[in-house]
């Protein structure tokens, strides 16, 4: 037996046959993707990308839909766009809901789940129950609170009528149909917020409650010092999901309010809607799913700015 | 369920802190209730009848509106619609998004992470934003008013959410299965057959179900996308029914109720995957 | 069955150089095992004898055949794999049969292959569980089991008992040893045991950061290490080292304690070396004085760390030895089964 | 549960593509039609069409009303596109014609067809010389009322000469405790008959011409400005019901049935709808209605003579075949219009035609409409989408307050100088 390795004389390496880039595996690889991936890449491309680009560039014209935009006005659109109330009110509208999202469902959201995240008697039904305004589609949401706050024949007009008053018609109001839509949207959205935050609880490790009582914790000092702080991820993402819902927020509002009254729950993208779509002013309306897209993309930024600056 | 109370204080008998949460979960429920229940008690009342009661039981039962939306045939029409739509685009869907995901989550090669960055991009953009150049788009290809119209911007808008969980999920498979499979004589292809796609179901199910609700329920492309009352999925037809029927309230209720009825049967039947998936998809952060 | 040859082997990952210069010859139905500590490489090595690894560069023959650029199913070779990697969704029997299935052989014989490896494997009660209804143990088999029924060229074993608590380790052991004498198939076994190494393989290759240390059947690297590294890692209780100088004829270590030296050491007057003693040849009775610290009775053995110079010092005697912490104890050791290594090169002398 | 099989099957053909009827010429056919009846009486004479042509299928589509407009451009450049479809005229037709995607019948109405209408009715599918479509209907807007209310009120419709007048009963009716005007709100377009009722009766003819012209301040002119101030004068006496910003059209045709208010500015189309859509399915009786023009303003250009309201009818897609235009020769004809007429169902624009409506209301509106010395079309149809909705926008404000009249003219304004 030979001991110490000495250099097998059977045949040096072929240094052109070795330096090949690719093996077989590789090049099964290769073609895998080249099989696989098309399929999802082109209906990427044609429908998502694509679109996003071309919305850019019809920003850049006026045109009414018929046959190519040609009438080229640069920023004109968005010069427009921004010197609107409307657009302002829109913008607002967004920002209200995000608010409302993160000061009011999102503790809502939060408290019922250390309340469901317990076992308690029924707590499996009253996650089903909270949950399931969210299963329902944004539309029918919509058009049960229209009968609600119908003044003529909803809850309201049946509260009016027990308290004598005049009939009141909410949604009429362009002082108060945003705060009534505002209702509807937490109604919608808590209990999936819930959700969120109960399988966040659930991935806290259950030593850390002991250890924190071990340690003297009252019950709320648990709470302040141990189970919120390791919240903060769902926090993160529950408002991750409250933004993305606020600015793609279309189908509750049509048939509640359709942007009114007077403008005044009109959000990003039923202004696109109402002023772009149906007035067929196509460039105009682009500029608006543009400057959308650019939230989008500052929002994503920031998101992930801030997510990673605490991961370190 | 954690068999550990976060709170130890609850196991006292008779908590007062118990209580309190009863009473604050019984209000919650209330709210959330109170318009369900009405609506669907409303499609039993007549008109006169909702407006002086609405909370209460019908004080005469009328079926007929509800068997009259049930034999009339514009109610399958929207549900067959919405169900050829949603089930054909989660075909799509779910056919892209495990091909690709597969392919993220196994094969190397050049490029992958900017590929999957490029398609990850799509997670954060509302198909909303879009929806003036997808109507031009489709447009173009031929497609307006068409089922493929809605089903293909549908799919493409879901691919970002469903290849990230499923890749997510693809790459919890150990590596030594894929390892073993080649020792074994498979290729990648053998692999996803045989190995991946098997072993897969329950995120394709959790996939599929959440592409299948968003799908369901969806509303502004097949409104900007859609003509004919005869290809309208359900939350156009409703919108329809509700156009016609303004504010004869009980006969809308009536026809919302039997609209949700199988998405809530559904929910019941699925709601495991649900929240499940949207809790994994919670992963992405 | 087949030979296994591997020229000038060369693996980098972008620019970290993970295998040096591997030469290795595998004699048909040889039992060589690669060991070595985690990161040296070994299973690196395994993954690219399967295939499941590119080779940057040098040669590698299986039967002769240059296999460089064969994909895994073209190398006809099998793997078992630490965590098993049994298809959670398929029964013993068709986790077995899968690859003959891949083959497309037909269903009768893929059947009667089955049965007769689950009959070596003592699996035949078992085929149509899956996977979650066995015991680690069973799993380990079917793992077994699915390699032998390719009758392959070659079978890898990548870390195959790891997983496995110490009883079933060891009669896991005898069963894959016994396997091997029966089938008689070349066969390439990666640990980081040393002690499955000693008793499985015909021979070690010892592995440490890339390259190979030494190449040779187990007695021999245990009676001859050809350095620090295959000298420290081979044997347990770990061999203990001491620095010092080779002065009249003996070794004197730093600690203050002095040894005769070997009779084949090639050595000079005034050499700097390291030295080396086994626990297991230190005899009790000698000149050099350690001082115990702890004394660890295992019933057949007395295992004793002692202090030399600020330094440990282990001894393991095969009587019951009653000494206490504090104690002074006086020992020695045969000189022929001491080594002395190059304080440099770590290299024996 | 046979009919979701049937619908999903029909889907499925669908999805394939039918290739069925490929030597036959298909005609396809848009409308907006919202009334049932009216479209099963549609799809009989397309099907009756069908019958007596050998090889001719009409294929008709429909178009939920709200979003027919904004789709129609889209899906006219589509290979989905109508072969006719139903228009408003006005702006639209204007830049449909610029966009070259319309058919000229010029030709087909040179051959005699032009003289089965009223020229006025030709002139409103005219542009640059060309005739682009066949007119169908007319339709003009004044106020419905309930003579029960009115009476009570002690006030007398046909008194109701002038602008002041109208504020007068209104005030009158208030103080019986009825809600003197049903408006519905929430479409806009109800809305914006006030506002430019009052331009046409304060600018006249002349005033609309000058402003689409450019003339001097164009919409932000003195007109203008004034027909928002009188608008405002109107609104300032609180005269709809509660709600009425939120309130759906299509309610209010029912309520005034209903008796819940004395009247409301509406098109001719009222007359049927206030019986159909009301609770009792009866609604106001021919003795119950009464129906009077918008007032004039005085001071103002126009007279009471003049009509507001729409003259609406059928454009023809570049690629129709001759079988569409026949088909439309066909559904103009005065056998077809007559019976459309005698169903209270339209004014029909057919020479004769107008002969056989069988209501008192549709033929007085007949008769103005044929009188008047100037119909202006519907400003959102005449001025186009993009302008058209922004005077509804602009006249929903003043409704509630939200904008003074001198800014609701100069937005009006705005979007024309961007249109």
């Amino acid at each position: 037996m030979t001991d110490t390795p000495t250099p097998n004389s059977i045949s040096p390496p072929r240094q052109g046959f070795s330096l090949r880039p690719a093996n077989a595996l590789n090049r099964e690889g290769w073609v895998t993707a080249a099989l696989f991936l098309p399929p999802a890449l082109l209906l990427f491309t044609l429908f998502v990308v694509l679109p996003m680009g071309e919305a850019a560039y019809f920003s850049l014209f006026k045109w009414n839909g018929f046959g190519t935009p040609e009438d080229y006005r640069g920023l004109y659109n968005y010069e427009r766009l921004i010197s609107r109330d409307i657009f302002k009110t829109a913008l607002w509208n967004n920002m209200l809901v995000i608010l409302v999202s993160v000061f009011i469902q999102l503790p809502i959201a939060c408290g019922l789940a250390i309340i469901l995240a317990d076992k308690i008697p029924g707590g499996n039904i009253f996650r089903l129950l909270f949950f399931l305004p969210y299963v329902l589609a944004e539309i029918v949401a919509g058009l049960i609170w229209r009968f609600v706050y119908d003044g003529d024949t909803g809850f309201i007009a049946k509260f009016t009528e027990w308290f004598d008053l005049p009939a009141f018609y909410i949604l009429a109001e362009q002082d108060y149909a945003m705060y009534a839509i505002l209702a509807v949207i937490v109604w919608k959205y808590f209990g999936f917020h819930m959700m969120l935050f109960i399988a966040g609880l659930q991935a806290i490790d259950r030593d850390l409650y002991r250890a924190a009582r071990v340690d003297g914790a009252s019950a709320w000092q648990v709470l302040r010092f141990v189970t919120l702080p390791l919240l903060k991820s769902t926090m993160k993402l529950s408002i991750f999901f409250a933004v993305l819902g606020s600015l793609q927020l279309f189908d509750i509002i049509m048939p509640m309010t359709l942007g009114g009254p007077s403008d005044s729950t009109q959000t990003m993208v039923t202004y696109l809607y109402n002023h772009g779509f149906i007035r067929a002013k196509l460039g105009f309306g682009s500029a608006i799913g543009t400057v959308l897209f650019i939230i989008c993309v500052v929002f994503a930024v920031v998101y992930q700015k801030g997510f990673f600056r605490d991961a370190e | 369920m954690q068999s550990e109370p976060l709170d130890p204080g609850l196991r006292k008998p008779w908590n007062f802190v118990l209580l309190y949460k009863y009473l604050v979960l019984g209000f919650v429920t209330l709210l959330i209730i109170a318009p369900l229940i009405t609506t669907a008690l409303g499609g039993f009342k007549s008109a006169a009848d909702l407006r002086t009661n609405p909370f209460g039981l019908p004080t005469v039962w009328h079926w007929n509106q509800y068997t009259d939306i049930l034999l009339g045939i514009d109610y399958w029409r929207y549900m067959g619609n919405s169900m050829l739509i949603s089930a054909i685009s989660v075909f799509v869907t779910l056919l892209c998004s495990t091909l690709a995901a597969f392919t993220f989550a196994h094969v190397k090669f050049f490029g992958k992470e900017f590929i999957v960055g490029y398609l990850m991009v799509g997670l954060l953009f509302p198909v909303a934003t879009a929806i003036l150049p997808l109507f031009v788009k489709v447009r173009d290809m031929g497609l307006l008013n068409t089922y493929w119209g809605v089903i293909l911007p549908t799919s493409a808008f879901s691919l970002g959410m469903s290849i990230l969980l499923m890749r997510n999920m693809f790459e919890k498979l150990p590596r030594e299965l894929l390892s073993a499979a080649l020792v074994d004589g498979c290729g990648y292809i053998r692999f996803f057959w045989h190995i991946t796609l098997p072993l897969s179901r329950p995120i394709l199910a959790t996939v599929g179900i959440i592409a299948f609700v968003a799908s369901w329920n969806q509303y502004v492309l097949p409104l900007i996308l859609l003509n004919s009352e005869e290809r309208y999925p359900w939350p156009l037809g409703i919108m329809e029914y509700q156009g016609e029927f303004t504010t004869d309230w009980h006969l809308i209720l009536a026809f919302v109720t039997l609209t949700v009825i199988p998405a809530i049967v559904v929910f019941l039947a699925t709601q495991k995957y649900i929240v499940a998936g949207l809790t994994a998809g919670a992963v992405k952060g | 069955m087949a030979t296994v040859e591997i020229t000038n082997i060369e693996k980098y990952y972008g620019g970290y150089h993970a295998l040096n210069d591997i030469n290795v010859d595998i004699a048909d139905g040889e039992f060589v095992v690669l060991v070595g500590p985690s990161g040296c490489g070994k299973s690196t090595l395994l993954q690219m004898i399967a295939g499941l690894e590119t080779i940057t560069g040098g040669e590698l023959r299986i039967g002769g055949d240059v296999v460089n650029y064969l994909p895994p199913k073209q190398r006809d070779i099998a793997m078992v794999f630490q965590n098993y990697a049994l298809y959670p969704h398929m029964t013993v029997g068709q986790n077995m049969g899968f690859s003959l299935r891949i083959r497309r052989d037909p269903a009768d014989e893929i059947k009667a292959k089955v049965e007769r490896a689950a009959k070596i494997l003592n699996l035949d009660q078992l085929l149509d569980r899956f996977p979650r209804e066995l015991s680690g143990g069973q799993r380990q088999r079917v793992a077994m089991g699915r390699a032998i029924v390719r009758e392959p060229q070659v079978f890898l074993f990548d870390e195959p008992l790891s997983n496995l608590d110490a009883k079933l380790r060891l009669s896991m052991r005898t069963e894959i040893k016994e396997l091997h004498q029966r089938l008689k198939t070349t066969t390439i076994y990666v640990t980081h045991d040393q002690d499955e190494a000693m008793t499985m393989a015909d021979r070690i290759v010892v592995m440490n950061t890339g390259v190979v240390s030494q190449i040779g059947a187990p007695l021999d690297l245990y009676d001859r290490p050809a350095n620090t590294f295959v000298a420290g890692f081979i044997g347990s209780p770990a061999m203990n080292f001491m620095d010092g100088t080779i002065q009249g004829g003996k070794f004197q270590a730093a600690n203050g304690s002095s040894w005769a030296l070997p009779s084949d050491a090639k050595v000079t007057e005034g050499q700097r070396c390291t030295f080396g003693v086994r626990p297991e040849f230190v005899e009790a009775g000698g000149d050099v004085a350690a001082k115990v610290i702890v004394t660890e009775p295992t019933g057949s053995e007395t295992q004793i760390v002692a202090d030399m110079g600020g330094e440990h010092f282990t001894c393991l005697f095969n009587e019951r030895i009653a000494a206490q912490p504090g104690d002074t104890l006086k020992i020695g050791a045969d000189p022929e089964k001491c080594h002395v290594f190059d304080i440099e090169t770590g290299l024996r002398l | 549960m046979r009919n979701l099989v049937t619908s999903v099957a029909a889907a499925a053909v669908a999805l394939a593509g039918s290739a069925a009827f490929a030597e036959d010429v298909v005609v396809k056919w848009l409308h907006q039609q919202g009334s049932e009846e009216v479209r099963e009486y549609w799809d009989k004479l397309a099907a009756d069409y069908s019958a007596r042509t050998d090889g001719v299928t009409i294929e008709v589509q429909h178009i939920e009303s709200q979003s027919f407009k904004a789709k129609l451009t889209t899906l006219l450049q589509s290979n989905d596109a109508p072969h006719f479809f139903y228009s408003w005229g006005g702006g639209v037709m204007q830049a449909q014609v610029d966009s070259g995607t319309l058919r000229d019948v010029t030709a087909e109405m040179g051959d005699g067809w032009a003289d089965t209408f009223g020229e006025a009715a030709v002139g409103a599918f005219t542009y640059k010389d060309k005739i682009w479509g066949a007119p169908y209907l007319a339709n003009l807007v004044g106020f419905w009322y309930n003579k029960q209310m009115f009476a009570d009120a002690g006030v007398v419709a046909e008194d109701i000469k002038t602008w002041d007048d109208l504020l007068v009963a209104v005030e009158k009716l208030k103080a019986t405790g009825v809600v003197p005007i049903g408006l519905g709100g929430m479409q806009k377009w109800p809305t914006h008959f006030y506002y430019t009722h009052l331009m046409l009766r304060i600018g006249g003819q002349q005033g609309f011409v000058d402003a689409v012209n450019e003339v001097g301040d164009g919409f932000a002119g003195e007109t203008y400005i004034r027909a928002g101030q009188e608008f405002k004068r109107l609104v300032d006496l609180d005269p709809f019901q509660p709600g009425f910003v939120a309130a759906d059209q299509n309610n209010m045709y029912g309520a005034l049935g209903d008796g819940e208010h004395a009247m409301q500015l509406m098109g001719s189309w009222l007359y049927g709808r206030q019986k159909s859509k009301s609770k009792d399915g009866i609604g106001l009786t021919d003795d119950e209605l009464g129906w009077f023009p918008f007032p004039m303003v005085e001071g103002g250009a126009g007279t009471a003579e003049e009509t507001l309201g729409g003259i609406n009818g059928w454009l023809f897609h570049k690629s129709a075949p001759a079988e569409a235009v026949d088909f439309v020769k066909y559904f103009l004809s005065n056998e077809v219009q007559e019976d459309m007429a005698k169903r209270g169902w339209i004014i029909p624009v057919a020479r004769g035609a107008d002969a056989a409506i069988a209501d008192p209301f549709q033929s007085e509106h007949s008769a103005r409409i044929a009188n008047s010395p100037y119909h202006q079309i519907f400003y959102d149809q005449m001025l186009g989408p993009d302008v058209g909705l922004v005077v509804n926008d602009m006249a929903a404000e003043l409704a509630v307050g939200n904008v003074s009249p001198e800014d609701a003219a100069a937005e009006i304004q705005d979007a024309w100088l961007d249109r």
